[in-house]
């Protein structure tokens, strides 16, 4: 891809590179740097019979789920705790107690050994022994083999994740694409960048080629195939050193995800009620600004 | 000195950590955070500690609610990603982690995953259990906490194994599960001998009977009765004027009653 | 280790850490950044059995091997260019034709992926196909296995590697032993450090905690068994920013290395006849500064 | 235009790499490289170039002997790590890999590793295949470059083979080999369909006579005989103003005979 296509408008690149039924992983842990944005305007093309795969970013799957969009949800821990205590997944549970959408649960390490493998392109992965655990019994995928070293060391072995389309937001790009995530250790997200087959990135901004500065690059431009600039595009989560999670406005998302009447007026207002993540910003606020303490 | 029931859980929590100890706290675990702040400032200086993003040894300028909150990143030794904590452990690096359970039985298997006997339609999803399954037998040791003792919570046996405890029937596997159980009753140890949980401590103005009726299986007690040992003047200082300042630590922990 | 006891002297951790029999990973490429300090203090201190795992270094390997320290080298290139054109590792290549040492020949990404297997604590780790090559004749531990999800897709087997320790020449290292490697990407050093049992490292300079400014830390000090600070520790060989190659004194090497009497004579002069690596810069020259060019 | 050997192989390698393409050079390349760098400064911009340091599109200020120098981190677009390289291959990533055999046979088969049949006590110890085994397949082109064409080097069938070319008797097996081999004498290129090299041109001066003798297989010759494109006017100004302007090419490439 030509370096200058790289930069282009988020709804155009989600109608490009996350077509229905797309196997999506979503990035961002807890309540810290979702890719709100993205999700949000996946929601508004009204993608159906998506498949997630995330880690511990509840937030985003919740609304992808509510909306109608997944068919099938790879994880491992859906939740997170703000100041108002501990957030359970409504929208997530209620479409798994109906039976509306597959719940594939793993375990955390799986699920990385499973993406090193797809980012190396070896079809499998062994991991240490977890037999005594149900999650053996339901995923028929994980299977039981001996080590061909040591018959009596068990393993578990785990086939590679590559999913189709990586969602991240991160702080910068430059012209080319290459991406810094400003983070003191962001090397599992280049490991995933590597495993998806195409990798999507929203930064909070784009400068010249040769302007990233003394920042390590985290994803180099040759595994990136977009970049959309979103100002805020993780709000309302977190993104380390440029603002706060918006604890308040998750409040509203969360009374609102209680019930299905709830969510959908939530969508209405904040997500189809927007046409853009700009125009979302402006009526959540902008996050407060990062405050690195005293 | 009076200290309130969430300094007793920090405290009781904090003096199960050992100086030296790698230790790793998990999702959603800012208790077991004040815990552990709390064990290195005081009899644990040289304690490593882990989270969930990576971070070493942390020391954020305000403390977060969240075990994710990238404040954890403003001040830290270094850092290292996720599954890196997993290889560490994996090697036998790794010491002791925080894990907990919607429901525990009496095994110490730990149900994180469905309530209900239909897991592709459970009657309850509860949130998963994050890297509980291999973390409890790659740690050397596994703490949990529980608040809420009950009976539904502390069960004879789970509907649903997330993660494995100390049962025996796989040859040739490792075996895991938790040695600490701390709940906002009392504090069970498990013993890998005989098997079983025993009560180890119960919490000032709580009673016997309470604890028994209140749990699912049956523990062993021993003759002479412990009280959970309060926390010392240090630690109530400690918590209060640099840990937790902005006293987090009610809200997270519910009513803040004050113990004489 | 308290953090205290990480730095002292190079003679004191040899004796400690690299006892005769150890299993060594030598890192560093071609000719930049061996850790030609460690390996003539191996050489000094007469170690004897030891099994190499080397990276394309073969420099550090061939020393190693003229002196008789080697029983075992796992390898998959030994030589590199200099202005003087190709060098072929003359000790190694003589001690192999004679049979003197186990030359366990493998395949660059066999030894990365054992290498990740060991710093991810599994057994062993599938890799792609590479049959038809005679290697797998001469290596039985390596072993070709069918993927369990697609009978057709055979890998081949490697178990993993975890020597007992890791040489490793660096830039800085701060007292708590966190270390700074100043390349732009030197992430699989960090992987073959976590491979290994015990790290060593010798660096250029060791500041005080927190000062190694924004340099991103490439080794975290829970990983270090020692550090030892030693200037010009991979001279001749060249370290990025700092010093140059000195490929006048690799020519000398390499005419000395042509026959048995010609090594031991160097080994006599050079590195019994010098007491430690200062000794060495002293008779040599201190390399020449690094040059960014124009 | 006058003209010197080295410079007549290094546009014939370079004029082998396509633009757009992700191309890799591994251990001792300088050949190599500088003919990565002229197809990038001349048909092919948009090559994106992997050293085996894994920098990524290196602009070093002055030309390295060595593909492994530092100076390849002096400027460049990013880097990545070794096993990285592997890693987008075995993905179906990368393209072109050069990769050498100081023996090539008639299937393209390389022989770095031993010559003589006892591989524990060989008659003589070469450096060893690096990546070459797997690269020959993970890579979907692979062109070689090969000094000093004898019969020795160029021969019917190796005594060992690193990293296997385009044998067909394995079952389910992607296949590899080099698609072009270079040498000081001539270009060979390799059918896929035919399983054979034939002679794609000799080099100026150079006779087939010559070429047959010295090689040590059969290979097919067209009716006209093709002889190498020279390098152009811009190629050799590129080369000899920008990217070698110390001639290292005449050190590493032997004498620099001048062609007319």
């Amino acid at each position: 891809m030509p370096d200058s296509g790289k930069e282009t408008s988020l709804n155009q690149v989600i109608q490009q590179l996350v077509p229905d039924g797309s196997q999506v992983y979503c990035e961002g842990i807890l309540a810290n740097r979702l890719p709100m944005a993205a999700v949000h305007e996946i929601i508004r093309a009204r993608r159906r019979g998506l498949r997630l795969v995330s880690a511990p970013n509840g937030l985003a799957i919740d609304q992808l789920i509510g909306a109608g969009c997944v068919e099938e949800v790879e994880f491992y821990f859906l939740g997170f705790m703000t100041n108002k205590g501990f957030q359970a997944m409504r929208r997530f549970r209620s479409a798994v107690e109906a039976g509306r959408i597959r719940a594939k649960e793993s375990m955390g390490y799986a699920v990385c050994m499973a993406l090193r493998a797809g980012a190396y392109g070896i079809p499998f992965i062994p991991i240490p022994d977890f037999r005594g655990s149900d999650l053996l019994n339901v995923r028929d995928d994980y299977r039981i083999m001996s080590s061909p070293y040591n018959p009596d060391e068990m393993t578990v072995i785990v086939p590679a994740l590559q999913p189709d389309v990586l969602l991240l937001h991160a702080h910068t790009a430059d012209e080319h694409g290459n991406v810094v995530l400003d983070e003191p250790w962001p090397m599992f997200t280049l490991t995933t960048a590597q495993a998806c087959q195409r990798v999507l990135v929203t930064v909070e901004e784009v400068v010249e080629a040769g302007k990233l500065g003394s920042s390590r690059i985290t994803i180099p431009h040759f595994l990136v195939d977009a970049v959309v600039k979103v100002p805020f595009g993780a709000a309302p989560t977190a993104l380390n050193k440029r603002y706060e999670v918006d604890d308040n406005h998750i409040a509203v998302y969360q009374e609102s995800a209680k019930t299905a009447e709830g969510f959908a007026q939530y969508l209405d207002e904040y997500i189809f009620g927007c046409t853009d993540h700009e125009a979302f910003i402006d009526k959540i606020g902008q996050p407060r600004e990062w405050i690195r303490g005293s | 000195m009076r200290y309130s029931f969430p300094e007793l859980i920090i405290s009781t929590l904090s003096s199960q950590l050992r100086d030296g100890e790698r230790v790793f706290t998990g999702v959603a675990s800012p208790v077991q955070m004040m815990a552990t702040f709390l064990a290195k400032a005081t009899h644990a200086p040289n304690l490593l500690y882990f989270t969930i993003l990576g971070t070493v040894d942390p020391q954020p300028f305000r403390l977060p609610y969240s075990t994710g909150s990238p404040h954890l990143f403003d001040r830290c030794a270094n850092a290292i990603t996720f599954p890196e904590i997993f290889d560490l452990a994996n090697r036998g690096r790794m010491d002791v982690a925080f894990l907990g359970g919607v429901q525990i039985d009496k095994f110490g298997s730990l149900n994180m995953s469905v309530i209900g006997n239909d897991f592709s339609r459970p009657k309850v999803r509860l949130p998963g259990g994050a890297g509980g399954p291999l973390m409890i037998r790659s740690f050397k040791r596994v703490i949990s906490w529980r608040s809420r003792h009950s009976q539904r919570c502390l069960v004879e046996q789970l509907p649903f194994t997330t993660s494995p405890g100390w049962i025996s029937d796989l040859k040739g596997q490792r075996h895991g599960g938790p040695d600490v159980l701390v709940t906002d009753l009392c504090v069970f140890k498990f013993s890998r001998t005989t098997k079983h949980f025993h009560l180890e401590s119960i919490h000032p103005e709580i009673d016997l009977d309470t604890v028994k009726s209140q749990t699912g299986f049956l523990f062993r007690t021993p003759r002479r009765q412990a009280i959970t040992r309060e926390p010392s003047e240090n630690e109530l200082e400690i918590l209060r004027r640099y840990i937790d300042p902005n006293n987090i630590r009610d809200d997270l922990l519910g009513s803040p009653k004050v113990i004489q």
